[in-house]
């Protein structure tokens, strides 16, 4: 009986359209951001270096992937590559004009991967599904070689490894070793507010239809007007720039240095399942997706020494792989649309609770 | 007959003369939405029924419960028990039911797209076991039936027209050689003489081979011309049910199915401006 | 996530009368054959001196290992894991890892040795003072091997002319040596081909052993890794590549790199510096005390291998630079910050490896304030289609070209990361 | 354009200008000729039936006259304007809206959305504010809700607004459909079997609707349908295609009775 | 004009400089080819049968092998290994059906990619759980592969061909042919490909799909296990092999997912293509273009025929 909306009566069109019609999503929501913004105080430095800070990189990525592949329909195995090109363009940035604030440069860095992107997006027009995957594929590991064989992007450095120079930010230091948790965090967690803001905005519009519209029957949509290759086109480069951000935060606000291999395949594979099992076209999914596929194997890894047992460091390592293994069929058979959407029905059978249906 | 018997009725006793029976079940998608609430029907042995309602009543769903493809859909049967032979069909699998000769044409075609249209109908026969020739007899016995067919013969399904796939789901369907089949809508999207052609068959093959017809059908008209007993379904209850022709007859079917009131048929341009339905118990 | 914290600070607890010793380590993963030997011989050597001695100065060791998978996601996220418990020092075993913590560790004041590979410029102590890379770089172990050549060949001087091919793992570790490698062609007047492979390519190959056939060149080297290496051995026997021309970096010395080829892979020569056997009295009581008493995952007829003795190193490594931190300190629970001046005073003389029950086991290790390599030689030695065979002395890098290298590496690094911290931290006096 | 409701009765023909011509197409695939030499117009504000067995190639009439496929031969002229290599989106520019045979909604959306989405067309603001969901991108928002509440009314699908399309039964999808297409606002709608499906009374409903719309909006309609009664009733002209080739064309009366008609259509019932 | 000819002139004087490298390139291409094609079909039988695109195929690889060496290495006679490798892999297809398929029937495709990852992970840990992470050496001669090679004195120079390398072409050739009949001409390989088409219309007319799904299953675990010996006997056995995986992509695409011809085809345009791309114009770049060379090669064929050289025809109509 908490959760109903009964009696909260809508008098506009404009107030039916909010992004949370119900206020106690609204509450939630508010709960939510609460906590996340004082997380600092009561977490210690693992939970919010190690836990927090990736967790929300890789929310972002998978909000940006999300974009294409959930809400537009278009597989994209080059997630990876897209990140790597956010993180050397932002380098190259901030090297090249290091007296620019470093988040100025963070989000110009998504401009770059955007523009790649938007490259790369151009089969799209011809190729479809798993045979579009190859064209991001093939961005993948073009890159991939560019970011080794191109020593300009790493300015010539001998270890073929990008570094993260000391920046500051109103006198606060938010990047390289000296910068605290908290801070990067802090940071982290309000692009991240403030760009899932701007994705949920743009996918309650016209843009966000015209995406789904493609990605659901993409003849129908052409036959209503909409064209598709800017279309699609708009959506790699929205959501390389998605990538682009994460892939800059990851290095410069994680990270702290990165060799190319960061930013290789597995990078791509491991968005890409944050995204499915979180719920494809979804943006909870894919925050949902992050947790699990990011944050699970970290909780499962310390599990063991937490019931005090003492197994060997690689066979808790065997055990994660196959556990999770294991949770991901489990979770999609329980719910194949994602975990998003076993929110969804889940609140569904709140609103009718104590009724079973 | 009616709802209050059947309910009252032992759920296991197998009955002779029934092929199917559907006792009171409830059908739930995704744990939450109820959608048949409590439908029970009987098919007698050699007998063709309709199932009459409105879009949304149920008619898919029934058909599905008892052909065992909801679990596909996420769907389930969460009460009642549906017999089919005298055999629980819960705990067969589709192909077993097939096996055992219920098969059903599903809504909207699903017609293989990329296999030809010759190459659809032999996967109709693919539980049987009874040689080449047989089914080649069968093909042709179904070519017969749909001429438009055996120009496309070769057609890749898919590219094919939307009649034309129906006529391939109808064929593929008899192709299995069924004890009893399960027709979801087989007029919708066919021409006028095709109609007529597959209720001629359906006719043709229950008079020659005993074949037992569930039919789902908008087309009220045909489907009681057609049928020997026919329910009708709303908002997932089978609120009337009763001899075709009895029904027929009913001044509510005749004005809200038929489309004749006060003995004539009404044209289309006189229809009433959103007239509300009357709605039986829901 | 609560939970998860409270568990990290019950261990911290736990470690009071301990000193903690994580051992980042890769038993999984696509490098794990590497990996393995090396993870068994670090962690048996620790836990016999804990069964053996009770530890080090009379406090225990307290042995954990984090499972990397070679990923460097991974890595990080073991270390941030254990740096909250006051471990004594950090292996993080991938130059990809190592790169990452390099800049941390200076923060979190937890020294790190990487053996033996890593970035060679944080040989220069003055500008890493938390990072070892004992006890010879990349570069030295180039310059041994280009010193090997010449001695083969009759004289540096003759390698004028000459055509040596490097095979290596497209990325940071196999191209680190390039500059090298580079610079000595220019002096001595060889022309250099490069051969990458690609992390995907590791189990294929064809077409760089062709054009290795293709261009005949007069050696090889290589600086391959993990499942790369027996694939690189396999493919050069084909092609009908001499092998005894063929010359590997350290990382390419493992038993199991060469037995896959088995017969074909004689001749095949890597660099080595930790003699493998079994002969020695400290492996002996590995043995004895872990390996007998089913203490460790390592099978018995590895102990002693190749790459398990390299592992072995770097315990010593380890423990040495405890000890030295103890005796410096005074302390008996030594932390990170006591264990970087233990290992900035490590000198472990032939006398002392003789101590350590390692008599000839590897050459005299010195590491000093200014110099956190030590710039130790290493030895060649040949697979004779069984097993490893030493073939040479001990080479000594040619610090005069390798130095004013690194000198500028580490210059260059420190200039590109602005903010870089200058060295505080004072220098102790060689025990 | 006709007055609102001045269409009780028998219509006659109504003589608009020819909003469409379509002259000697023929289109094949491979070796099948789906498409032959027909020629037919369309007035504005008239509703031209087209019908014929199944495989006749209605369907593919319409994907040419909507630029889905290409006719190897022949003209289409719109607006009096002809466009060889026309693309569909360019059609949709031009006032052309359609529905599908094998419903073709946008499976993910809610109602709601695919109606929304049927307005693309005419929305534009642009990104930044799309980005901020402020200003005119929210004003446009609503602005468009307005007229789409008001296509949701006359269909009477309130209550499934925001219920995904992909749940709904088959003759409310049909509907929604026609919303979708309706809310385009378009100069001539193609209706591919709008009725398939549907029970006599929700064929009356859509006859109403399609009556309405053809009244009160002015929009042309060509609609392609089985039910010789609903063609029968609401068409002004049919054209009769077999096989490919036109076989007849002329009002539902003339149709009626033509011999080669019923021959290849209609049958005996009739 | 320098980079003009090293393009355009130089690579072919080469080649007929050299007519013996020439034949040696393509001969290892060829080979190549093959091996990723053997990969490639493992891919094409599952996704031909039920639409999945099987993620696992990689892990399968060197699961395969693993279990036969394994058997090996605790004692188990080589053939004894290989029949209970097999029996392992249809222990493995029955119980993906049970676990994973069954219950996941009729769910959009990239649900059943993602399963499959799930599968991939499980196998990881169970592989390396059970036999460890370090690498095997493949057993060749108790299972009579030959080893060694032979030289061949040809246009002027010689050619080198490894005993092995033939007996996996051969071996490749024979499965290929064997599978491609299995799948136009009999009633089950019709049923395969009407399940790849619509589960659920599959189930209406009586396929079963438990008995399909098995049965590709297990012929995708065979496909696996002499992958994993040819693979393994090149290298060694490895959790690495798992990334050659990798490298059927882009043969599967180009030669259309559906299709075992394709694969074949694909698989030679591939590897021959991208050794002599590397060969011959890779040292203009730095080398290593073998990381994404095929990828490229397989995009330039896709946007001409977007559903590869034998895919099946993309349908689209409303
Ligand atoms: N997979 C599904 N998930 C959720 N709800 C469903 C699903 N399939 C059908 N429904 C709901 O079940 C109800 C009955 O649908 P059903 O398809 O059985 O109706 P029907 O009588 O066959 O209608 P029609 O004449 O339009 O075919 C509808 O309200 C529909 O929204
Ligand atoms: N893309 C295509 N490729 C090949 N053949 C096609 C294609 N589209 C249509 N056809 C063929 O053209 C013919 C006409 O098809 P169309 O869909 O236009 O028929 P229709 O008149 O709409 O029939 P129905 O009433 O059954 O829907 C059919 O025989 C069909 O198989
Ligand atoms: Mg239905
Ligand atoms: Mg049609």
């Amino acid at each position: 009986m908490l959760y109903r909306e009964a009696g909260q009566f809508k008098t506009s069109y404009a107030s039916d359209q909010a992004i949370f019609p119900i206020l106690q999503d609204r509450i939630g929501i508010v709960v939510i951001l609460a906590v996340a913004f004082t997380l600092p105080l009561y977490a210690d430095d693992f939970i919010v270096n190690a836990v927090m800070i990736p967790f929300l990189i890789f929310s972002l990525a998978a909000i940006g992937l999300n974009l294409l592949t959930g809400y537009t329909g278009q597989l994209s195995l080059g997630t990876g590559a897209f990140m790597g090109v956010g993180a050397y363009a932002c380098y190259k940035l901030t090297t090249i004009w290091p007296d620019v604030n470093i988040i100025v440069w963070v989000v110009c860095s998504g401009f770059f991967s955007a523009a790649v992107g938007a490259v790369f997006g151009l089969p799209s027009l011809r190729i479809k599904g798993f045979y579009l995957a190859i064209a991001t594929l093939a961005a993948q590991f073009f890159l991939e070689w560019c970011f080794i064989r191109i020593p300009w992007l790493y300015n010539e450095n001998i270890s073929g490894a990008i570094e993260v120079p000391q920046r500051e930010l109103f006198n606060i230091i938010v990047t390289g070793p000296r910068a605290t948790a908290e801070t990067r965090y802090y940071v982290v967690l309000c692009l991240v507010v403030a760009m899932t803001w701007i994705a949920s905005n743009l996918m309650h519009g016209r843009i966000g239809r015209t995406w789904m519209a493609v990605r659901d029957m993409d003849i129908a949509a052409e036959l209503m007007g909409i064209r598709l290759l800017p279309t699609k086109l708009m959506a790699f480069a929205v959501s390389s720039f998605y990538c682009g951000v994460a892939g800059a935060l990851m290095v410069f606000l994680w990270y702290g240095g990165a060799e190319p291999a960061v930013f290789n395949i597995n990078q791509s594979f491991t968005i890409l399942f944050m995204i499915i099992i979180g719920g494809l076209g979804s943006l909870l999914g894919s925050f949902l997706g992050a947790a699990l596929i990011y944050v699970l194997p970290i909780a499962l890894r310390f599990g063991p020494e937490l019931l005090g047992l003492h197994m060997h460091a690689a066979t808790v390592e065997h055990v994660t792989f196959m556990v999770v293994g294991i949770l991901i069929i489990f979770f999609l058979i329980a719910e194949p649309a994602g975990l998003a959407r076993l929110w969804q029905i889940g609140k569904q059978k709140l609103r009718v609770w104590p009724f079973p249906y | 007959m009616s709802v209050v018997e059947q309910k009252a009725k032992p759920a296991a006793t197998p009955s002779a003369d029934k092929i199917l029976s559907v006792n009171n079940i409830e059908v739930i998608y995704d744990h939450v939405i109820l959608v048949l609430k409590g439908v029970s029907l009987d098919v007698p042995k050699g007998g063709i029924v309709a199932l009459l309602g409105a879009n949304g009543a149920g008619k898919t769903t029934t058909l599905k419960a008892i052909s065992n493809l909801l679990r596909a859909e996420r769907g389930d049967v969460t009460k009642g028990a549906i017999l089919f032979d005298g055999e629980e069909v819960q705990n067969l699998s589709p192909n077993e039911l097939v096996r055992r000769g219920c098969i059903q044409v599903m809504e909207g075609r699903g017609c293989f797209g990329h296999l030809t249209i010759e190459e659809n109908l032999l996967t109709g026969a693919f539980t049987r076991r009874d040689g080449k020739t047989a089914i080649r007899h069968d093909m042709e016995m179904v070519y017969g039936y749909f001429p438009r067919l055996a120009e496309r013969r070769n057609s890749l399904a898919g590219y094919t027209s939307g009649g034309e796939q129906q006529m391939c789901a109808v064929g593929r369907a008899l192709m299995s050689r069924p004890k009893m089949i399960l027709l979801d809508e087989p007029s919708m999207g066919l021409a006028p003489q095709i109609v007529e052609e597959i209720f001629e068959i359906v006719r043709d093959l229950n008079d020659r081979e005993q074949v037992s017809f569930l039919l789902a059908e908008q087309n009220t008209n045909m489907a009681l011309r057609y049928a020997r007993y026919g329910y009708i379904l709303e908002n997932g209850r089978v609120v009337m049910d009763g001899d075709a022709k009895s029904l027929a007859e009913n001044e509510d079917v005749k004005e809200f199915y038929l489309g004749i009131s006060e003995g004539r048929r009404k044209s289309f341009r006189d229809g009433k401006h959103y007239r509300r339905r009357k709605r039986w118990l829901a | 996530a609560g939970l998860m914290a409270s568990a990290v600070y019950a261990s911290k607890a736990q470690a009071e009368d301990s000193i903690y010793v994580p051992l980042l380590t890769y038993r999984t993963g696509p490098y794990a054959n590497s990996g393995i030997p090396i993870a068994n011989g670090m962690h048996d050597y620790l836990a016999m001196l804990n069964e053996r001695d009770g530890g080090i100065g009379g406090v225990k060791l307290n042995i954990e290992e984090c499972e990397t998978g070679y990923d460097t996601k991974k890595g990080v996220e073991c270390y941030e894991s254990i740096k909250g418990k006051n471990p004594a020092v950090v292996n993080p075993w991938s130059t990809g890892i190592t790169l990452q913590l390099i800049p941390k560790a200076g923060v979190d004041k937890i020294p790190i040795l990487s053996m033996a590979y890593g970035l060679s410029a944080a040989a220069v102590g003055k500008d890493f003072p938390w990072v070892f890379n004992p006890p010879a770089t990349y570069w030295d172990g180039m310059s041994m091997i280009i010193k090997y050549i010449g001695g083969k060949t009759g004289g540096l001087d003759k390698l004028k002319g000459k055509t040596v091919g490097f095979i290596f793992l497209d990325a940071g570790y196999g191209r680190e040596p390039i500059p090298l490698l580079e610079q000595l062609a220019k002096d001595y007047g060889f022309k250099v081909k490069l051969y990458a492979v690609a992390g995907k390519e590791m189990q294929d190959q064809s077409s760089q052993w062709l054009a290795v056939r293709r261009d005949r060149p007069d050696w090889m080297i290589m600086w391959g890794w993990g499942a790369m290496n027996p694939t690189a051995v396999k493919r050069a026997a084909e092609n009908g590549y001499p092998m005894d021309h063929f010359i590997s970096v350290w990382w390419g010395g493992g038993e199991d790199d060469a037995r896959p080829a088995g017969a074909q892979a004689k001749g095949y020569l890597t660099l080595n510096f930790a003699v493998p056997g079994e002969k020695f009295p400290a492996i002996e009581a590995i043995m004895k005390d872990v390996v007998g008493k089913g203490k460790s995952q390592t099978p018995k007829d590895k102990v002693g291998e190749s790459h398990y003795n390299k592992g072995v190193y770097n315990s010593v490594m380890i423990a040495e630079a405890i000890r030295n931190a103890q005796k410096l300190t005074g302390k008996k629970v030594v932390t990170g910050e006591d264990v970087r001046r233990g290992l900035e005073t490590m000198h472990i003389t032939a006398a002392r490896w003789k101590e350590l029950g390692l008599d000839g086991f590897a050459a005299p290790l010195n590491i000093t304030c200014a110099d956190h390599s030590g710039h130790q030689p290493a030895y060649m030695q040949q697979w004779d289609g069984a097993k490893w065979v030493k073939v040479s002395d001990w080479i000594q890098p040619m610090t005069d070209k390798v130095g004013p290298m690194l000198d500028a590496a580490a210059k260059e690094y420190v200039e590109k990361n602005s903010g870089w911290p200058k060295r505080t931290e004072a220098c102790d006096k060689a025990m | 354009m006709r007055a609102p409701g001045g269409s009780q009765g028998g219509r006659e023909a109504v003589a608009g200008d020819i909003l469409l011509s379509v002259e000697d197409v023929s289109l094949s695939f491979g070796g099948v000729k789906a498409v032959s030499g027909v020629s037919f117009d369309i007035r504005k504000g008239e509703i031209r039936a087209i019908i014929g067995p199944n495989g006749a190639g209605k369907t593919s009439m319409l994907n040419v006259i909507n630029g889905f496929y290409h006719p190897q031969q022949g003209r289409i002229t719109f607006k009096g304007e002809a466009r060889p290599r026309m693309r569909p989106h360019d059609a949709a520019h031009g006032g052309i809206a359609r529905t599908f045979q094998n419903v073709a909604l946008f499976r993910g959306m809610s109602a709601l959305d695919n109606i929304m989405a049927g307005r693309t067309l005419k929305m534009n603001a642009n990104f930044f504010w799309q980005m901020l969901r402020y200003g005119p991108a929210m004003r446009e928002e609503v602005e468009h809700r307005h007229k789409v509440e008001e296509i949701i009314d006359f269909l009477k699908i309130q209550e499934i607004r925001r219920t995904p399309v992909g749940r709904l039964p088959y003759g409310l999808q049909k509907r929604v459909e026609l919303g979708r297409a309706l809310a385009m606002e378009p100069e001539l709608l193609l209706l591919d079997e709008p009725m398939a499906g549907m029970n006599l009374e929700e064929k009356e409903d859509m006859s109403r609707y399609i009556l309405d719309m053809n009244d009160y909006f002015g929009t042309t309609v060509a609609l392609i349908e089985h039910d010789m009664g609903v063609v029968m009733d609401l068409s002004d002209r049919v054209v009769v295609l077999d096989h490919g080739i036109k076989i007849a064309d002329g009002t539902p009366d003339e149709i009626k009775g033509n011999q080669a008609v019923i021959d290849a259509y209609l049958g005996v019932a009739h | 004009m320098d980079i003009l000819y090293s393009i355009f002139i130089d690579p072919f004087a080469q080649m007929i400089g050299a007519p013996d490298l020439l034949v040696q390139t393509l001969w290892d291409g060829l080979v190549g080819g093959m091996l990723y094609a053997l990969i490639a079909l493992g891919f094409v039988l599952i996704f031909k049968a039920s639409g999945v695109f099987n993620f696992a195929q990689g892990i399968m690889v060197v699961f395969a092998g693993l279990t036969l060496v394994g058997l090996y290495e605790a004692g188990v006679p080589a053939f004894i290994a290989l029949a209970l490798a097999i029996a392992v892999m249809y222990g493995l297809a029955f119980a993906v059906e049970r676990v994973v398929l069954r219950p996941l029937v009729n769910q959009p495709d990239i649900i059943l990619f993602m399963a499959t990852f799930g599968i991939t992970y499980f196998l990881i840990g169970f592989g390396e759980f059970v036999f460890g992470g370090d690498p095997k050496v493949m057993i060749t001669d108790d299972l009579y592969l030959p080893k060694g090679s032979f030289n061949v004195k040809m246009l002027g120079g010689i050619v080198n061909f490894q005993r092995l390398d033939i007996v996996a072409v051969v071996v490749a050739s024979i499965m290929v042919a064997a599978l491609a009949v299995f799948f136009s001409k009999t009633r089950i390989g019709r049923a395969l490909r009407a399940v790849a088409d619509s589960h659920s219309a599959a189930l209406s007319v009586g396929i079963s799909l438990e008995q399909i799904w098995v049965i590709v299953w297990f012929a995708a675990g065979l496909v696996a296990l002499v992958t994993g010996i040819f693979w393994g006997a090149r290298s060694n056995v490895s959790f690495a092999l798992e990334v050659i995986a990798l490298k059927a992509l882009p043969v599967l695409i180009l030669g259309g997912f559906t299709s075992i011809p394709g694969a074949i085809v694909g698989g030679l345009i591939i590897g021959v293509g991208e050794k002599l791309a590397e060969f011959y114009w890779g040292p203009l770049v730095g080398g290593g273009t073998d990381a994404w060379f095929a990828y490229v090669i397989a995009l330039v064929f896709l946007l001409f025929r977007p559903q590869g050289l034998f895919g099946e025809k993309i349908i689209e109509r409303v």
